[in-house]
């Protein structure tokens, strides 16, 4: 059976290795400073009594005033799991990419910046994964239908047409942060 | 064994019915109408046969196959299926034909009619009875050879003019295998012609004929080496890299639809069923079967061993996977070749005591099979055995973590004792 | 990674560009016969070897975490089903657990059953597929795949005379499962585990002793445990490579720790150990499926709960080995009627990661064994 | 055969064999030049059927139209980068002079030359007498022949064997960047890329 | 009137031309190589005519010489190509026009 890891004991530990690195404490679960992510993760990895060498699943929850990424660790010799949340911000989210420790977060990475938005620091190919190119905003942020695209609540018109709840038509849409598409604009 | 000019209904001799055409048309006609006229008797004889055959194929191999799939197989149009070939064509023939932009118009239109050309001059050669070919070729085996050389440049083109990356693929495949392959056939016609003393078709028919013997019992290794050595040149299984559906999607025609694609499919199978054809031929005694060729039509005796033969191809290409390119030419270049070479050498032997010392063929032909089976079998033991990689040799069960979990500990735990085992 | 390497050059075929020198980009995919649904491997090739891949996905996207945000937690079942068309019931059955971890449901123990026996037949269906194809990707035509799919069709038999769907069966449900076992389904299910001993010993007979499948699999796409571990790999992709790691035994759910059962495990972790660790999975699916049959414990199938459910705050991943991997759901309640998150960490996206890796070096045969190895879902890639 | 379907067939053949020749001047594409070049080939096959020389006829179309065909086909697939035009260089004028000269000289020849006398009948059993005077009498040439043919493929795949240092380029890159083995190495043993999953 | 000896000797002489033409103006390499080629053939051609007409056939002597002359080509193109290959990978063409530096 997996075991929740003590978070207590290892944040205790971790402290010690990485002092100012965490941030709050939870059963099962640590918060930590984003700017010391990946040492503590390294730490969390490398330590042989936390051992947390694979990265289960790695994905973000939108907090309306922040984002949470959480990851979860396992370590497949002692079959113990910690939760690992880090908080971005919600104008400019950005986070250091795990990319470096776990090669397993690289999908997850671009999953979660494709539709959360969030930018990895250090992610070698970030690109969006299932969306395209030019897609207005990240359709998993909870203020999606306020976004550049102006897409209202609903059932969405066809492209053809007009109206304020026209979808943008793939390849016309402004490219991220670029102008926000002109409402009724059918191609 | 010349059989009298028989009858026109006698079907032993279709030969027969064109002779008499031939005579009758000297009769008042210039001779040159006359070799024209056999020439266009003797190919629509060939279409007549391979046409309807070849629809009788089609719907045998999908019901075959369907059977080894454990499925049912075509059985909606016609009693038992039997008109879906039929319906195939007419699906096929009303189906739009494109042409990417971007391909070379005329190398791309070509391919469909001029892969027929090779298809049905392989025909000529091919003794349906006794005097019973379209052109009986003192050099039959070197034009059987020669003209299936041609096939490889007409599915080059092919694969060329799509401008197709997949296309290209395929026909680059092609020509790899089929100039590599064309060598192992070759080897194995040669080791036949040597030891039977003839460069005719029919001659070889002949020579099996006058000692009894099927020559499949005396070369096999000759005989495996046609058949592989085949089917990397019909493109089928296990050797159908060219078109390799599951990798270049259908290699040298992908581009082609409706009726050129059926073109080529027909081609296929045709070429398939020359191919058993001559297998027989060579290596099943052809139309001859010890004596009951005085009783059945001989064409039906090489039918019903083409038809042998064909269903081996079908149940090779209902079975087996598909080898990769370069373990198909290392197979060819590592096993085939040295091997041919080999019984090239043993079947000239085998003739020069056979002639020089004047042995009784009914004594030496059994010693031979007994040799040639033993050095096959010891050929394709060794090779077993050498280049197989050591990899393969592993054994085929997963080892049990037996109450172990974990991560890369318990994997080292594990191979540690499975080691031990 | 992919911009730095000089795939832009992607001369047409008859215009030039096709040689020992010069870098060809071919698209398997989006329709293409060895990609198993809708996804796009662009391989850079150098003669036949592959010396690049990028893969290309989205095109099977239809956004279900966020549309799990519009439903309640009940609605969603039927979005589990989608999210691995080949696998409904062990979505169904880990997002379930995930919900019922969230509210501290107790399931009966006869539900806990019923559920156990139909992941473990799903198990066997998607094997079934999952092998069949795999074959067919070595090139063999059809016949190993139409072979496993008369086995699978009698599972899909079973799942519909229970719950009426085949693929998508919606049968799970928070707290239990949606209907009780039908009278006929043991007895069909009974002759079906009598049969299929023989028949996997068929299909070990026929594809395990072929060469030809060995050498087309033998050390074709390898990766390694330490690289396997790194990249998260899961399921019979990770235990092919020798990591004896199942979540059943790891982690049980739903009453697995009472069933005896073996992992099985690779050696060196190529496409061959994938596909033998498959195979054997199906038997220890059948072990666990036999010592299953005759003691289904009786009483309710579903668990009293209140109609509209309100979980409380908070957040719950639970996972359960589907036949892909682990596959987990992730869901945070803030304790209204939908989830406020829902995520799902599916094996088949997170198994490609380690795609590149397997396929540089191949030939281009090799890489299309490997993606077949590796046994996707591309609605599970995409959700 | 009468002189009508001989007539016709050397005609034929004639000008498919020299309109063959002269399409690969005229064609543009280097792949069409071989086409042509194959018909023209296949012409030469039929005019050798013509002159009752049935063996050589086969030959010809085995290894001029099996074989070098092919390999040429090939060696213009394996020069993607070279130009595949077909293009005519400063030397035309002069050799089309040459071209002219060179006809007109063999035609000279042909018609005003007193050949001897003519014999009819054609031989039969070509490949039988070609065999025997094969190993006979040019036993020393045939040998020759043999050692030739191997010293030509031994040195064509010297030649166009690729060395080590010959990789494509980016293959070289790839492997500096660590995704690729080396070539001698084990494909198991190459460190893993940074971000190796797309 | 029979088709003679003469005949096939302008046919051969005709396509002998064609190919000294090719061989001498084609800035491609394998054109040249085509050239050639077909110089051989209306070698070939000319001498099977002379074994038609004139061999006294016994020994087939001039058919025979057609099989070396066929060898010699073979084993010619094989060595081209692959010298066409080698330079196409030092110099990226084949043109002869471009092959002047007499060191790579």
């Amino acid at each position: 059976m997996t075991s929740i890891l003590d978070a207590t004991a290892l944040a205790d530990r971790l402290g010690a290795a990485c002092p100012g690195a965490v941030a709050a404490v939870a059963p099962g679960e640590l918060r930590l400073h984003r700017e010391h992510l990946i040492d503590a993760v390294r730490f969390l990895r490398d330590d042989p009594e936390s051992d947390l060498v694979f990265l289960s699943g790695l994905t973000a929850v939108d907090r309306e005033t922040h984002f949470d990424v959480v990851v979860h660790l396992q370590s497949l010799d002692h079959n113990h799991l910690l939760t690992v949340k880090v908080e971005a911000d919600h104008d400019e989210p950005v986070v250091p990419s795990l990319t470096a420790l776990y090669r397993g977060a690289h999908l997850q990475e671009r999953e979660v910046f494709d539709l959360m938005g969030i930018r990895f620091e250090g992610h070698p190919d970030l690109r969006r994964m299932f969306l395209w190119d030019g897609f207005p905003g990240y359709p998993l942020r909870k203020d999606f239908l306020g976004m550049p695209g102006q897409l209202k609540a609903g059932l969405p018109g066809f492209p053809h047409e007009s109206g304020d709840n026209a979808w943008p038509v793939p390849g016309t849409g402004p490219r991220p942060g670029g102008a926000p598409i002109v409402p009724g604009g059918s191609p | 064994m010349n059989l009298p000019a028989a009858e026109w209904y006698d079907l032993r001799d279709l030969n027969g019915i064109s002779r008499l055409i031939t005579e009758w048309v000297a009769d008042w006609g210039p001779d040159w109408l006359a070799s024209i006229l056999t020439g266009v008797i003797g190919a629509l004889g060939v279409l007549a046969i391979i046409g309807p055959t070849l629809l009788i194929l089609i719907w045998l191999e999908r019901k075959v196959i369907a059977r080894m799939q454990a499925r049912i197989g075509p059985n909606r149009v016609g009693p038992v299926g039997l008109l879906q070939p039929v319906a195939d064509a007419v699906k096929l023939i009303l189906k739009e034909e494109l042409a990417p932009r971007a391909a070379d118009k005329w190398v791309f239109f070509l391919p469909p009619v001029l892969i027929f050309v090779p298809a049905i001059l392989i025909w000529g050669v091919l003794p349906f009875g006794p005097n019973m070919s379209v052109a009986d070729l003192e050099m039959g085996v070197l034009f059987l050879v020669a003209i299936s050389g041609v096939n490889v440049l007409v599915v080059f083109m092919a694969g060329w003019a799509q401008n197709n990356k997949y296309a290209l693929f395929g026909a680059m495949r092609v020509i790899a295998m089929s100039i590599s392959y064309e060598i192992p056939v070759v080897l194995s016609l040669l080791a036949l012609v040597f030891f039977t003393g003839t460069l005719s078709v029919n001659g070889i028919v002949l020579w099996q004929q006058a000692n009894d013997v099927v020559l499949f019992l005396i070369f096999p290794m000759s005989a495996l080496m046609f058949l592989f050595g085949s089917t990397a040149e019909l493109n089928r299984t296990p050797a159908d890299i060219s078109e390799a559906e599951s990798e270049i999607v259908a290699g040298y025609h992908t581009e082609y639809s409706g009726m050129r694609f059926g073109l080529f499919y027909a081609v296929e199978l045709a070429n398939t069923l020359a191919i058993s054809a001559f297998f027989a031929t060579f290596f099943l005694g052809g139309w001859w079967l010890w004596g009951l060729d005085q009783w059945v039509p001989s064409w039906l005796i090489l039918l019903a061993k083409t038809g042998l033969m064909y269903f081996v191809f079908i149940w090779l290409r209902g079975t087996l996977p598909r080898l990769r390119l370069d373990q198909l030419m290392s197979f060819c270049w590592k096993f085939f070749v040295p091997v041919g070479l080999v019984f090239l050498a043993v079947a000239a032997t085998q003739r020069t005591l056979l002639i020089e010392l004047g042995w009784d063929p009914a004594v030496a032909l059994p010693i031979y099979a007994v040799i040639n089976w033993g050095i096959a079998g010891a050929g394709v033991a060794i090779y077993a055995r050498t280049a197989a990689s050591p990899a393969q040799r592993l054994p085929s069960r997963p080892v049990m973590a037996r109450g172990r979990l974990g991560g890369l500990r318990a994997a080292r735990e594990l191979a540690d004792a499975g080691s031990g085992d | 990674m992919t911009s730095g390497t000089p795939t832009g050059v992607t001369p047409g075929a008859a215009e030039g560009g096709f040689g020992p020198n010069e870098p060809v980009v071919v698209n398997l995919g989006p329709q293409h016969p060895s990609t198993h649904g809708v996804f796009r491997l662009k391989a850079t090739l150098d003669g036949e070897r592959v010396i690049d891949a990028d893969m290309i996905i989205g095109y099977l996207h239809r956004s279900m975490e966020k549309l799990a945000e519009e439903r309640t937690f009940t609605q969603n079942i039927p979005f589990t089903d989608r999210i691995d068309y080949l696998a409904a019931m062990s979505n169904n059955l880990a997002y379930c657990l995930a919900v019922e971890k969230l509210c501290g449901i107790e399931v009966p123990p006869r539900a806990q059953a019923i559920r156990i026996l139909f992941a473990e037949l799903q198990r066997l269906a998607s094997h079934a597929m999952a092998n069949g194809t795999f074959a067919n990707d070595c090139g063999a035509w059809q016949t190993p795949l139409f072979h496993m799919f008369r086995e699978r069709e009698r599972i899909l038999d079973m799942f519909e005379m229970t719950c009426g769907a085949r693929l998508t069966t919606n049968y799970m449900r928070i707290g239990g499962v949606a209907f009780d076992l039908p009278p006929e389904l043991l007895p069909a299910l009974r002759s079906f585990l009598d049969d299929l001993p023989g028949k996997i010993e068929e299909y070990r007979d026929l594809l395990l002793g072929n060469e030809i499948l060995v050498a087309r699999s033998r050390d074709v796409g390898v990766i390694d445990a330490e690289g396997a571990v790194n990249a998260s790999l899961a399921g019979p992709v990770l235990r092919a490579t020798g990591v004896p790691w199942d979540i059943r035994k790891a982690d049980p759910y739903s009453g697995y720790e009472a069933f005896d059962f073996d992992i099985p495990v690779g050696r060196n972790g190529d496409c061959y150990d994938r596909f033998l660790v498959r195979m054997e999975e199906v038997r220890q699916s059948v072990q666990i499926l036999e010592q299953l049959i005759d003691n289904i414990p009786g009483g309710a199938w579903l668990a009293e709960l209140p109609l509209h459910l309100r979980p409380p705050e908070g957040e719950a991943y639970a996972r359960v080995e589907s036949p892909r991997g682990e596959l987990g759901f992730y869901v945070v309640s803030d304790g209204g009627p939908t989830p406020y998150r829902f995520h799902c960490r599916a094996p088949s996206l997170i198994n490609l990661t380690a795609l590149r890796e397997m396929t540089i070096g191949g030939t281009l045969a090799d890489a299309i064994v490997t993606l077949g190895s590796i046994d996707i879902v591309v609605g599970e890639i995409d959700r | 055969m009468s002189d009508v379907g001989f007539h016709l067939a050397f005609w034929s053949l004639s000008a498919l064999t020299i309109g063959g020749a002269l399409m690969i001047i005229v064609s543009r594409n280097l792949i069409h030049a071989v086409i042509f070049l194959i018909l023209s080939f296949i012409g030469v096959a039929g005019l050798f059927i013509t002159l009752s020389a049935d063996f050589l006829a086969l030959v010809q179309i085995l290894v001029y139209v099996g074989a070098i065909a092919v390999l040429m086909l090939f060696a213009i697939l394996l020069t993607p980068r070279a130009a595949r035009d077909n293009e005519e260089s400063l030397m035309r004028y002069p050799a089309m002079i040459l071209m002219g000269l060179v006809i007109a000289a063999g035609v000279f020849v042909a018609l005003e030359t007193d050949w001897g006398p003519m014999r009819e009948g054609a031989i039969g059993t070509q490949a039988k007498i070609i065999g025997e005077s094969l190993i006979n009498q040019y036993v020393l040439p045939f040998e020759i022949g043999a050692v030739m043919l191997t010293a030509a493929l031994v040195g064509a795949i010297a030649l166009a064997r690729q060395d080590d240092e010959d990789l494509p380029i980016h293959t070289a890159s790839l492997i500096e960047e660590g995704v690729l083995p080396p070539p001698d190495g084990d494909a198991a043993d190459a460190p893993a890329g940074p971000g190796d999953d797309s | 009137m029979t088709i003679s000896l003469e005949e096939y000797l302008i046919v051969g002489a005709i396509l002998f031309a064609i190919g000294l033409y090719i061989a001498l103006s084609k800035r491609n390499a394998i054109g040249v190589l085509m050239g050639v080629e077909l110089m051989l053939n209306a070698v070939n051609l000319t001498l099977v005519a002379f074994s038609r007409f004139t061999d006294t056939g016994v020994a087939l002597s001039t058919q025979v010489f057609v099989v070396f002359i066929i060898a010699v080509a073979a084993a010619e193109v094989a060595v081209g190509l692959a010298l066409a290959m080698v330079v196409y990978r030092n110099r990226q063409t084949v043109s002869l026009d471009r092959i002047n530096l007499l060191r790579w």
